[in-house]
Formats: C-alpha cells, structure tokens, sequence
C-alpha cells in the first residue's frame, strides 16, 4: 500500500471509554472531513455495554473515494488507558500516537517505530472547567482541535459545524470553539503540523449525503407510507423504528388536531411484532417491523403463516454476528438462510440487499411495493455496519409521480363486477390472487385467511389435489417474482472476463477497492452486485458467462452461495467463497489476499 | 371438507333494524363434535350480533389454533376471518384495530391458547387495551390435541383417563382484573340468557373486553371427576347478577326491587342493567370485583355474569393519539411528505 | 400391476367417521393378516378434527412384503354416508364396494365395473343390540367378521387377537366373538367367497414386530436413559411423549417407594418445552422433548443457542405437512431446511432419518449418545406416516453390554488433575472441548455458559480472534461429527449402475418396490438410504461413482437436495428430484412413472 | 474484555461456617455503569449466600438477557452459571432443576425480561412452583437496549427523553400473588438491611421465590419524573414490615413490642421474623397480601418488605413425584430396562 499518496489517504482510530460522549466530537471530526469535499468513513465499533468498557471509532479517508473499512491505524488518539497498550501496537509503524500526556506515558508503551504525540488533555481541562462532566466533554473536542492542527482541518469548517450542531443552544458553540482552539494552540506551539498524513480540500463528493442506512430505512418507510411499526428493542435494528418515529412525529401528525397519522407500537417480543405487523397488513396498512437475528429466529412461525396465508410484510432485518446472541454489537451477513427458509414446511421468502444508506431508503420504499403487489413477506438483510455507521452516499430521491401501488386489491364496485370471486384463484396466470381488505363490501369479499390449506375460494380442505394446486401456484408466484425484484448491479456494460467477482450488502465498498487493486496487478474480473433473492435471469446469466465466480460474503457458512447454487442449479464448484466474519466490516485487502490465495491454490486463472 | 347448510329460510323469519334474518349471521356448519360447549357460544354471537344489528362486513372476527379457534368459521359468513397461529391472536388483532379503528374486533381463543402458549399476548393485549371482545372458550383442556389437561385445569380436576391435575388453575378473570382490563365477565356456554346480554355489552365496551366462558368438552373432559363437566359446572354456578342488555335509545323497561338494582350507562348510551345478587360486590369497582372472585374461588363455586366494568375505558389508539380517519383509508397525499421535502432532508445531510 | 397375483396382494381401504371407534377394529383387521403371516401396511387417514369427519383407513397387503402405501382401492368398506359418492369412485375396475345396504343405496352410486357387497350392518345392530353406543361399536367388528369371510381370515386368528385385547374385561370377549360370527354368517348366507382377492396363511413375517414410530422413539428414550421430557401437544408428535410416559410408567417407578425415575412436563409452548430440556441437559440429565413444524419454527431461537453454546439435545421432530398449519394430518418430509440450518447465523444442527419404527427405537437411543458427545442438538426428523401408522418392523434389540456414553465430562477428580481446565479448549483436536456438570467441584470447573462470543476459557470477549478461532472449532466439530453419524444403507455389496437411486425416511418402502419394478423394467440402479446429516464420506462417493443419481423426496423443495447439493460441493444437475407432496405417503407407482418420465424427457440413461 | 479484580485480602477478613471469606462469593469485575442498582442487588446476594455460607458450587445462577440478566457474571464466581436467551430463563431454570433437585436455583432477570418477552414463562414457573429464588431487577426501563419503557414503568412516569409512559404497569408481586407464589417479596436496591434477610429466606424457601427489587438505571432512568428514579422511590417507599432472618439453630434475640411481632418458621427451621408496621395486613394470608398491594399501589406507594408467604410449599417435584436422588445421579443401571425386558415387548408387538 506504498504508492498510495499519504494526503486525504489514511485511517485515524480514536479509542475512547463508552458512555463518555465522545461519539458526538468524534463524528465532528468526520464530518468536517466531509465538508471538505473529501471521501470519509466513519466506524463505531462499540461494546455491548453502556457505559464503561473501551469503545473504538475507525474514520478512514480516501482521495480515491474507498468507503470500506481498512485495516491498520495511521493515526491512534487514544483516551483509554484500559485499552492503551493494544491501541499502541496497533499503529502502523510510521504511524502516529495521540494520547493524554497528563500523567506521562507507560514506557512500556514506547515503540520505537511510530511517533508519540502528547497532549495534555487532562490537565487542560482541570484547568479550564470546573464541573466533572464538562471536562469530560470537552476533552474530546480539545483533541478534535489538536487534530485538525496535525491533519490541517479547516477551522472555519469545525466553526459551521458547531453552530449547527447547537442551533436553538447557541450559549454553547463559544465554549466548544474555544476547546478546539485550545487543542489547535497546543500543536501550534509544540509539535511541527501538518503531519505527512493530512488533509486538503477537494470537490470529490458532489452532492452526496452523510447518513446511517437504519435512518434510511425508517424514512423509506415513511415514503412508502408504512402506517403501523410493530417492533421490539434489539441492537442493532433500534433505531430503525427510532428514525421512523422521529420522522413520522415530524412528517405525520396532522396541524390540525395534532393527532397522529401512523402508530408504532413496541411490542412484548418479537412474536408479537409480527404478529402486528401481520394483522395490519391484512387490514389494509402497510406495516412493518425491524429485529436482528434473534428476532428473525422468533418470527419465523409467523413468516410462515405470512408466506402461506400471503399477507403482506415488510420486516427489516439489521443483521449482527451470530449464532444465538453472538456478538450482538459487531457486523455479519449470517441471516441469510435463516431469513430466506424461514419458517418450516415449503417456505421461501424474497430478500433485498441494500449497500449504501440511499439503497436502505428506496429499498425499504420498493419492499412495500413488492410485499403488497406479491401478498408475500419481503426481508430486507441490512446490516450493523451500514444500519449503525455514517456512509457518504448518494442523496435520496423520489418520484412524487409515481402512483402507490396497493396491488391486486379488489374494492366494493371491482367485488360487484366479479362473477365469482376466489381468494387463491389464479386469474392473471401469474400466481398472484386477488385480496380485499375487511370491511369492504356488505354482502361480497369475506373470506376465512388461515395457515391451513385450503382451495381457490378459501374454503379449508385436505384435499390432496387442491393442496398441490395451491404449492403450485405459490411456486409460480415465486417465478413471476423473479422478475419484479431489484435486478443485480453490474460494474461493466458488458462481460470481458473468464472470471468474475459477486458481492452484495456492505461488501459493496471493499468489493470495489479490491477489484481496483487486483486490476493494479493485472488480475482482471467482471463484478455483479446482488441486490435480491430470488435471484432473476441476469445473475444466472452472469455466473453462467464466466468460468468461475468468487463470492464475497460476510459469513462462515457461505450462505449466499447455498442459496445461489440450490435457486439456480449452479455447480457449487464453480463458486468460490471468500469470507469474511469476524466481526469487523470486510477490508479490501483481505478480499485481494484471499482471492490471491485462491487463484494460487486453487484456480489457475491468469493466463 | 366443505359443508353447506341448506338455506331454508321460514317466510316470516324475525328480521333486525337492518332488516336481516338470523341466518345472514351465521356461518357453515360446524364440524366440533355433537354437544360441544363451543357451539352453544357460536349460536350466542350469533344471536347477539342478530340482535343488535350488526353489519356483518364492518366485525373481523379473529383467533389462535384449536376447536375453539376453529369457530369463527361456524358464524358470521359475511365477516372477514383469520385463523392465525397458535396463542398469537392478540398480535394480529393488534395490528388490525391499528389498521382500521372502525370495525369490531371479535376475537376467539381457546384455554390452551390464551392461558399457555399465549399468556404473553393475552397479558400486554389487556396491558394495551386494545378495542376488543374477547372470548375465551375455555374448557380447561386441549381439545383439538385430544384432551391434555390445560393451564385453566383446576388443581384436583380428574381427566378422563383418571389422572389428576396436580397445578394451580390459572384463572382468568382474575388475572385479567390484575392486568387491569376495563370489562371482565364470566359464563358458561350452557347459560345462553346470561352470556347474550355479556357479549352485547363486551362489544359495546369501547376497549378491551373479556369474558371467560366455562364451555365443557364433551368428547374429553365431561367426565365425573372433572371441574369443567356440564353437571360440575351446574352445580357450582354462582350468579352477580343477571344483566339485562338495553340498547341506546330504547326504553328501560324491567324493574327490580330498590337496592338490588344497578344500572350502568355504557360509553354508546346503551345500558346494562344488574340485578345484583351479592350484595358486597360493586362492579365499577376494582377491589371489590377482585374480592368477590377469590371469596367464590376458596368456595369451590363459579362466579358468572359481569364481574367488572369501567365504562369510560380509553383504547389504544387514545394512547397512540392516531387520527380519526381509520390509518388504512390514508393515501400517498397524507402519508408521503414528497421530493421537496427529501430535498431539504438532503440539504441538512451534507 | 396386472401380473400381480390376487392371493396376499391387494389394498382395502375403510371408510369410517372419526370418533365413532373404527380404528381398533380396522387395527383387528389388520392385525389379523398380520398373525397370519402376511405383510401388511394399514395407513390412517384423518382429518384434523376430533368428530364426525370422514377418516380412512387403507390396508395394504403385500405377498412380497411391500411396506409402502399403493394407490388403488380393491376392495372398499364405507360406512360414511357422507364420504359414499368418492369412496365408489375410487375403488379399480373389477374392484369391490363393501357397504351398509340397511336403506339400499342411492342408484347414483352404481357403477358397471365394480362389485357391491351390500351388508345390512345397521339392521343388524339394532335388531341385535339396546344401547346406541354399542351399535355404533359392535357394527365395525361385524364388518371385520365380513371381511374375514370374504378374504378368508382365520377365525381362530381374530379369536385370538380379540382375547387379548380384553384382557381384564373378559365379559367383552364374547360379544364380539358374536359379533364377527353375524358378519361372517351374513357372507356365508349371501354371498360366494372367498372372493378372487384373498389371503392365504403365510411364513413370511418371520420374527416381525408391528408397531409405531412414534411409541419406538418413546421406548428408545427410555434406553436411552432420559430421565427428563418436556414438551407441548402437537399432531403427530404427541403419540412420543405419551409413549415414553406409558413406559417410564411401567420400567421407571422405583418399586420400593412409587417414586418416579423420570420427569416429565408438559410445558406452555415449545420455547418452553425446549428451554427446559436444554436445561435439563446442562445439568447432566439426558432429556428431550417432541414436536411438530410449528414447533420447530418456534424453537429455532433456542436451538442456536444450544448450538452455540454447546449444550447436548434431543428434539424429536414428526413431520406434517406444512407450511404455517398446513395439513396437520398429513406426513410430509418438509422440515429438513428448517431443521439443519434453524436459528439465525451461522448454524447447523445434526440430523437423523429413521425409516422403520425399529430404527426410531435405535436411532432415539443413539441420538442421546452423540448428543452428549457432541454436546450439540441431535434432531431426529420422522413423520406422521412413521410415527401414528403400525409397520411391520423387525424386532427390537438392545445390548445390555454396551456401556452408556455420557461424552467428555470431568468429574470430581478429572478436574483435580487438569492443569488448566477451559470449557471450550480443543484438547483432542476433534472440536470436542470437555465439560462439566454444575455443583462437580467446591473450586473447580464452574464457568458462565452463554450464547454470546467468549474465549477457549468461556470469558466473555468481543475479541475478533477468539470469536473465529470458536467458530473454526464448531466447524471442526462437524467435520467430526461425519464419521460418527448413522452411516448410509446400500442396497447392493458394491456400485454396479450408472445411476443411482437416493432416499430416506419413509420413503424406503415406496423406494425399494420401484426399485424392482423399475429391475422388471430392465432399468437397474444402484440404491443408497440416507440416514443423517452431516452426510459422511459414502455418501458423497456414492454420488461422485454415479452419473447422475435420482433423490426421492416428500416435500415440494427438494429440501435434502439443497443440502445435499450444499454440504457436498455436488453439482444440482447430477441430481434429478423425485417429489411427492401432496400429504399421502408416496407410493412406489409414482416413484417409477416420475423416474420413467424424467428418463424419458431430461436423462438418457438406457444405453 | 476480561478483568481481574486485584484479589486483595486483608488478614482478619471474617469467615463464615465453611470458613470462606466473603471474597469467595464474589464474581468477576461489573462491566454495569457505575451507580447501577444493580450492582448493589449482586452486592446483597453475596453478602447474602456468605451469611448463609452456601457451598458457591452448590448453586446455580440462571438468568435471560440484559444489564440485569449479565449480573450472575458479577457474583459467585465458584457457581455454574447460565445466561440464556431473553425472557426465558425460566424454562431453562425448570429444566436445570429438574435434572438435580439438590442445588440451589438462583435466577435473575430484568423487568423487560420478565414482564414482555418473558411474561409467558413467568407465569407458568409460578404455576409449577419450581424450587428456585426469582430476582427480578427492576428499572422500569430496557438498560441494555437504551433506555425504552418497559411493561413495568408506571403510567404517567417521564423517561430520560421527556416522553410520558400511557400504559399500565404490571405489578410483578401483585400478579405473582394472583398466580400463586408461595413466596412474594419486593425491595429496593437501596435497601441492603432489607434485601438481605428478604433473599435468605428466599432462599430457604422451598418453592418459588420472587423478590421484585427496584433497582433504579442511572443512565436511562433516573431522571426527574420518573416513577423508577432513586428520590421517588426513596420518596415513596413504604415498609410492611422490618425483617430478620434467624437461621436455623440460632437464638431470637432481637424482640419488639407485642402484637405487632410476627414470627414465621422457614420449612428448614430458621425463622423470619418481621417487625410488622402494617396492621391490616398479614403475610400468612393471600387476599391480605393482595389487599394491602392494591392499597398501596392506589395510594401511589410502593411496598416493599416480605408480602406473602407460604412456608409449606409443594414444589414441581413434588407435584411430579420424583425420586430423592437427582435424575442426573442415575445410571443405565436404574435406567434402562434391557434387553430382556424388550424381548418381552416384542412378543407383546407381535
Ligand atoms: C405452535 C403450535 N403448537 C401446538 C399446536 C397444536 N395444537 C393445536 S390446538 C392446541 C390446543 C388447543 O387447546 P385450546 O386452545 O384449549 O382449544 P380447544 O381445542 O380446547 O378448544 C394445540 C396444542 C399448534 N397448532 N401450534
Ligand atoms: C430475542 C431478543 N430480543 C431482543 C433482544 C435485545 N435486548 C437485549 S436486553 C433487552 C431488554 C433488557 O431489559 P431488562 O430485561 O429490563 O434489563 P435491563 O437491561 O433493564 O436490566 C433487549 C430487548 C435480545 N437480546 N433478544
Ligand atoms: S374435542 Fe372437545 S372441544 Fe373439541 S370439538 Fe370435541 S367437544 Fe369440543
Ligand atoms: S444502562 Fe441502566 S441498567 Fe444498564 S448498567 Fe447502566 S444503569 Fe444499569
Ligand atoms: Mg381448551
Ligand atoms: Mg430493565
């Protein structure tokens, strides 16, 4: 990675205790990155605690535009003193060590291949506040205004961005500028600034937006007009329904009579979340609900009776590292099975991947679309790290042209027109029935919905023939929808390779530093991005045109690939699995090295 | 199996205010076995409904899995129905209350499926007071699965295989009291001239509304021994009250002896009128409704009719503070905030 | 089927009402064939109510000794009006219709190509019998005394059966004995009989046994040594836990003090069920519990968790047909996607497929073994066909010398003699750790069991290392686990074909008669059952020696395809489904049309 | 991350009858935050099985998932621990003790953990009567997920946000009483001199035992307006009863004045014995408890102190009638029947 420039090219890691507030200066700093028109990425990677335990927070920039994690720390501010002595060696030698020199330093914590900054951040806070939780707060702004002196972030872009921040408490920006003036007067005066590592202004990002996908997703259901949220508090799909909440209160309530046109409901689990969101569905709202693993694994009798009975659904899955509770604040793509094959008996359900905070937002606004036009649960596989991080995305846009389309929904007139109606009855000869909604007609539309089988005209049976015609035609449905879901995203117009790379979900960003990467050493593949199951005709084509495919995937058991050779009757041989799950979002240098790997052991493809 | 009823109609069958007859209220046959107790309590709902003129298509009529959930099939024809899974009906009549505040929600569980599987639910769907009647078939056995005690089994209860029950009956009204649950009535599927003024006035309740109905299986727990058998259950019925349903606008008629008499104004302007037979129990009081089941309950006897009431209940959509119009007639005009909007969004994004 | 001799070889199917006693007379029946020496397969057919449903029962009898159910009525006994008009139809041409003839029978019901035997059973009952519940009971055993005129049943046979069968309450014993004589007489008076198709005494069951699965799973739990079964009630699996009650009643109850060797609870769901028996396992009890689809979907949280945190288990799955409720009545083979990969991340669960009661009895056993010494769950997937239907089976076994293995756990002094004891360290290299039993030790051997990530010695860590070193050993574990799982069964000493034959579970009846019809048909195959998952290494070679090979399956999915396809590294296309899954037991007669058919359209296999 | 507290260890350090220092009861360094209620309640339970000197191995620590549910890692390092899945500790408790019925069952949970996604499997523990000690931790809040209402926060209690709870709270002792608990205590973090004695007779009790502790969340509820807030509940609190736990063998020393002394003998011999300051309301009787439960709770306080008891309790064992060696002591010897018993079955099969 040596011929990479050391300007807008490097990753800053600040150790901090959670529960400290630090989140907050942290994210100040990444911002006023972006604001400069550079390409940043800001990782959280918090425990699964409260208050206490180190917490680190990754913020890579990139001149290239890389959104992906990179591994190695050029620069470390650590405020830890727990985690010191690993923080110390996990900067790169060259690199740069930030730290409260208050008390000194460890000498055990001396490496002699990086360089030691010291700044006494303690002893400038007792001396200039006096309340135990101010010096805790500003602490961290004094060392985001040392940096910005070592890494030459403009101060007027800090100034924009705390007046911002404290609009409506505008008493506290002096206060917070002062910090950063404090912490830039301490380089100024005792180290040499900028760094080799640093930052110059650029006009790299256009009008891209900064936002988590979790945000995303809540304000893509608001766009679709999602009514009922039924949900219940796990990590890290919370603030899926926060994000709806905070948007439905801003967006939703009618100026009138200040009453509310939405209703969210924490339920008791995650059964009872379902079991909501299904009922609403069937009424006639769309409705949704947002969990994680666990979750999944509860729901999964009620997605059953969703598929079966097809009623609507939209559930967002944030997916975190599994089996069982796992680590419930690190990353994964380990749901996919579990959210595909849901549910016992002959249950398949459609998913989508979303890769950027832009995609949560049309996704989850097409999720509806999809759920209410097949009568089918739609699972959307986010993750931690695209729910819970920053990204730098596309900014979000919407067709108000575009009418909702509610699906195949029979009202009073349409009912007093049809001859005879049929709940299950294929008229369009795509596998999608005809609905009504209760309610609707006095005499005409009423129908038993149940887990049970049952025939065309919803009447229960255990006729044999009629249960077979009903799997049939679920299994047509299931066709038909193949070519309704989000199409792959392909990186070149047309294959020009014997091999190939997939990917989906958060890969996305490592994916596509990796194939740069590769092509750098001649090594040369056609990509396509995976964005929902089941997998229409362009991703059979596309694997079927290439010799091989190497599948990236953020899990142990290479779940795309189960699904993609058991969909597609594709030699699994023909697959090549590169993993990554231990937690942390994948890096582009572990795709290259075990691709690398890969194609010395095991596939001879360079020619 | 589909079953049709031969549609005999007697030309001068009675029609209600909407001008329907009692059959425009039923459903298909029933396949429970000969001389369930569930049956009695269809033919109930649909004498009530018959009765207070209900349009069948404005009532969703919901329940769990068992011979008890099975009997929303076997009234109502013209209401929409969901069978949906095991113990997990609250949920889905949750969501749909949310959907659509205007219908009635009439939900139907079973013992087994309220007081085991669906404990949960059936406590945070009182917790919520949701808009609801809701009917517990209980028998105090699985039915469907052929005869295993159930939760609601009273301790000393023989089965029909001899064996006894060893554990607590778990009592619901009782429970449903604790929770707080503004309308909570108990009867017995053989008690139709009690239990048709109570379901009258659970579906006026405007929140949550229980009523536990002892309903004897026949096939499985009707035998000597057992504390939910048709003889048992005559013979230890203890009454409140009886309760008179008198719809809005009509006249009261009855009347009983000064001091015996209470007389409630529901939320609607109907009335329920009680004739009260314990004298130390006020059923707008919590305390005392409380009392009056645990004294009966050491006595060995069953407290039937209305048990508690709080007329002025406020349901969840109060709590929610959700609109009047039901959320499933708003469209994209009200719902979608629009690209000009996401503009700004975007703006304060950068 | 024509060159199939009529003697000892046709189908006869009953057609009752539920709960109106038919099913020990139609067991009489059956029973009585069976004594006779003859094979004999009765299948239940009944719908999911308690009363006054059409039920069926079909009885097969097979000079051949072919166990599967065989589509085609010949002789047909109605006693349900309400069933009469279908139950004519389905009888074969040149078949009989056995009926009441009280009240004639409506001409409508009269076709040119079968037989009538009408019997005046109502007429009879009352004339003979008061009580209406007699009649009710008494008009199914004279219908037996018929039957046994017109196959030729020996008298002293169904004597026999029925004096055993009261034992206790000799009084009934010459009721019934009448009442067989009536129906008998009736025939001998009316009718000619024999008729053309009819039994003869055989020697052909040798030392058979007839039983159910379900009580075979039960029976094997007790020799297994569970001492603990929590569950709740679900069709079809409740039969395994009352057997299992039954017989701990009988082998269980110390003899001195009444008390029980054995607890059993029926839980209030199965999240319940199962979290009880997890318990129970952790704390050294052997201990299981038995279920249905919906309870699996329910269940699929804590099975991760058993997983991960490596807790032995015995989950006991009948399979119904599914999705959601579905045919609750009906078999299926449809939970096995559900099964091997339940629980969200990355999970995988042991399977095992019995095909014969006798193998449920040993395969329960042998489940607890590698349960405890895998320290993981062991599902054991059989179905309704197995587990409610009688089969005549080979007897159960049982070596008294082989010792019980209760795996890697450390006792009192085992633990004073380890250096440093780590719940999860690796120390024979199989993936296996060493566990112990809460209250072993005053100082030693005590750890937190979690379903979150922790290190070899079961500390808690978030550590990206230790969190896939964890996840490798578990892999390692099932690498393990392969050459410990039921091996597959063959039916031939060594490959002798170019394609092969792959089945399992129940359908090894139906495999085995196509298998020879299909020899008949000079199309010869080599044949494999399938007895677990992970699949060891014969069954991956026993794909690889075959061009393609055709994989039988009751579900719509081609579920153990998927994993088959999966785990194996198999390409699809060498494996052709042959599914069936409309709720009945396959049948051998569909198994070669579907395999004749694909010959005929997709493979060219006859050289 | 793993800590190791520094094992300092004065000389004179007090042992109890085993002669174990308090220290061995001690667990792992809380990762809680700091003023946690929670860590005080882990606080009393080691000074509790201390006192009681407990073989730590002879215990068992069950709990689901939460702050609450992490506090068995920070006691009694020396016992067997098992942190399930959410809100279903209990199931795995009943499992646990019906393999060996000669440890000690200890579970901790939280409000969220019990009262929504547990609520089911609470209520059935309390209906089995499993020998095991019930310690909910009550926030009133979801600690670990961040501060969301729970199903015990009170109506009309102000979280951290501003937002104001609209729903009923579950009174977890109320509805423990309801379902039959032989063993109903609540108390506060706060207050160690009464959680004390309150988990020691826990404890002994030989059936279920509940102590539903407040156990304020600094971090996400602790802030003015709310109900679960260390000042309101010092502000609110009101005591049935001063406790002491005597065990076994030892001498009553402490006396109050007469009539308002109640003194009750534990199944194993030791005594509780409680200074009463509640006159209407006697611990020994069911409707008395409820009683003074709902009085209070209408009156806006919170009682703490022992509720109900019911010293001769019949555990699930019991009920299941089980053998006195624990089930995981048997071996294939008592177990299996062999094979000539299976001969047998197989003449009986044919
Ligand atoms: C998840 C799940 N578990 C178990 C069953 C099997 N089951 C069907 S009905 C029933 C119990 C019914 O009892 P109850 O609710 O009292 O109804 P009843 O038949 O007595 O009216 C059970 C356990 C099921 N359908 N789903
Ligand atoms: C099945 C499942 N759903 C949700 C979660 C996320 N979760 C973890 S702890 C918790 C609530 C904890 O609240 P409580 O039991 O009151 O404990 P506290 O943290 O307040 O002590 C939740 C919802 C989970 N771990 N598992
Ligand atoms: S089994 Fe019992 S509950 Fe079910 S239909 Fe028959 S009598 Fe009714
Ligand atoms: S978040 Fe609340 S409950 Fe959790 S540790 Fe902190 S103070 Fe305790
Ligand atoms: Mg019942
Ligand atoms: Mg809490």
């Amino acid at each position: 990675m040596s011929d990479r420039s050391k300007i807008n090219n490097f990753v800053v890691r600040f150790a901090n205790v959670n529960g400290t507030g630090s989140a907050s200066a942290n994210l100040l700093f990444a911002k006023a990155i972006f604001r400069m028109g550079i390409f940043v990425t800001p990782k959280n990677i918090f425990p699964s605690n409260i208050q206490g335990l180190p917490t680190w927070y990754d913020v890579r920039v990139s001149e290239q535009g890389y959104l992906g994690r990179r591994a190695g720390v050029d620069l470390m501010v650590c405020v830890n003193p727990q985690s010191m002595k690993n923080d110390v060696n996990s900067v790169k030698p060259g690199g740069y060590f930030v730290y409260d020199c208050t008390k000194g330093i460890n000498p055990e914590f001396i490496r002699d291949d990086i360089n030691y900054i010291g700044v006494p951040l303690m002893e400038m806070c007792i001396r200039e506040y006096q309340d135990p939780r101010q010096r805790q707060l500003f602490k961290n702004i004094i060392y985001v205004g040392a940096l910005s002196a070592l890494l030459n972030i403009e101060m007027e872009v800090l100034a924009d961005l705390l007046a911002e921040q404290f609009q409506g408490k505008e008493k506290l920006i002096a206060p917070n500028i002062k910090a950063i003036e404090m912490g830039r007067q301490y380089i100024f005066d005792h180290y040499e600034y900028p760094l080799e590592i640093s930052l110059e202004r650029r006009d790299l990002v256009g009008d891209s937006i900064m936002m988590d996908g979790n945000s995303a997703c809540g304000l893509g259901a608001i766009y679709a007009g999602a009514t009922v949220a039924s949900w219940y508090p796990i990590t890290p799909s919370t603030s899926v329904v926060e994000a709806f909440t905070d948007y439905a209160k801003k967006y939703r309530v009618d100026p009138v009579t200040g009453k509310n046109l939405f209703a969210i409901v924490q339920a008791e689990d995650e059964l009872s979340a379902i079991g909501m969101a299904i009922g609403a569905n069937w009424n006639g709202s769309r409705a949704f609900t947002a969990t994680s693993g666990p979750g999944v694994s509860l729901m999964s009798e009620f997605l059953g009776l969703a598929y079966f009975a097809e009623i609507p659904l939209v559930l967002i899955d944030v997916q975190r590292s599994g089996p069982s509770t796992g680590m419930p604040t690190r990353t994964q793509q380990s749901d996919i099975i579990a959210s595909a094959y849901a549910s016992h008996g002959d249950t398949k359900h459609a998913l989508v991947f979303p890769s950027t905070p832009t995609e949560c937002f049309e996704m989850t606004a097409e999720a509806f679309e999809l759920a209410e036009f097949f009568q089918t649960p739609i699972i959307m596989l986010t993750d931690l790290d695209l729910g819970m991080n920053d990204h730098v995305c596309a900014p979000l846009k919407w067709d108000d042209s575009k009418p909702m389309n509610r699906g195949k929904v029979l009202n009073a007139e349409e009912l007093d027109k049809v001859e005879k109606w049929g709940r299950y009855l294929d008229v369009d000869g795509d596998g999608v029935p005809y609905r009504t909604y209760p309610g609707t007609h006095p005499t005409k539309g009423s129908y038993f919905t149940r887990g049970t089988s049952r025939d065309e005209f919803a009447t229960y049976t255990e006729d044999s023939d009629a249960y077979v015609r009903n799997m049939k035609r679920l299994e047509l449905k299931w066709e038909t929808m193949k070519s309704r879901v989000p199409a792959p995203e392909f990186l070149q117009d047309k294959n020009e390779n014997d091999y190939g790379i997939i990917y989906f979900g958060t890969s996305i960003y490592a994916a596509k530093e990796a194939i740069d990467i590769l092509a750098d050493d001649d090594l040369h593949f056609d990509a396509m991005r995976i964005r929902s199951f089941p997998f229409n005709q362009d991703v059979d084509d596309f694997i079927n045109a290439h010799k091989k495919v190497f599948l990236i995937e953020q899990n142990r058991d290479a779940q795309m690939k189960s699904i993609l050779v058991n969909e597609l009757q594709i030699n699994p041989k023909d697959i090549i699995s590169v993993l990554n799950y231990d937690g942390m979002p994948i890096t582009a240098d572990h795709i290259v090295e075990t691709i690398k790997s890969k194609i010395n052991n095991e596939v001879k493809l360079v020619s | 199996m589909t079953y049709i009823r031969p549609k005999f109609r007697h030309p001068d069958l009675k029609t209600n205010d909407l001008g329907y007859t009692k059959t425009v209220y039923e459903g298909s046959l029933s396949t429970l076995c000969a001389g369930c107790g569930h049956d009695s309590i269809s033919a109930a709902i649909v004498q009530s409904c018959f009765e207070l003129a209900i349009q069948p298509h404005r009532l969703a009529k919901l329940s769990g899995i068992g011979c008890s959930s099975k009997t929303p099939a076997y009234f109502l024809s013209q209401s929409h129905g969901f069978n949906s899974v095991h113990g997990r009906m609250p949920s889905v009549a949750t969501g749909s209350n949310l959907a659509n505040k205007e219908l009635i929600y009439f939900g139907v569980s079973g013992d087994g499926d309220t007081a085991s599987i669906g404990m949960g639910q059936f406590v945070h769907v009182i917790r919520r007071n949701l808009n609801m009647v809701y009917i517990v078939m209980n028998n105090g056995c699985y039915g469907l699965t052929k005869g295993q005690d159930s939760a609601t089994a009273d301790e000393g209860s023989k089965s029909k295989s001899g064996s006894v029950n060893m554990f607590n009956a778990i009592d619901l009204p009782s429970l449903a009291l604790e929770l707080g649950a503004g309308f909570v009535a108990q009867s017995f599927s053989g008690d139709k001239a009690q239990l048709i003024p109570l379901i009258k006035a659970a579906i006026k309740h405007p929140g949550f509304a229980i009523i536990n109905v002892i309903s004897p299986c026949v096939t499985f727990n009707n035998n000597p021994g057992s504390t939910k058998s048709y003889d048992y259950v005559r013979e230890h019925i203890e009454l409140t009250s009886t309760v008179d349903f008198v719809p809005f606008q009509e006249e009261i008629t009855t009347s009983y002896e000064a001091g015996a008499e209470q007389d409630i104004t529901l939320h609607d302007g109907s009335h329920l009128q009680l004739h009260k037979l314990e004298s130390e129990w006020n059923p707008e009081d919590r305390m005392s409704a409380i009392t009056a089941l645990q004294k009966t309950k050491i006595n060995g006897e069953i407290l039937t009719g209305l048990i508690f009431i709080e007329p002025e209940s406020k349901d969840l959509h109060h709590v929610l503070n959700t609109v009047d119009i039901p959320l499933n007639q708003l469209t994209a005009k009200e719902l979608c905030p629009g690209s000009v909007a996401l503009e700004e969004l975007n703006a304060e994004l950068r």
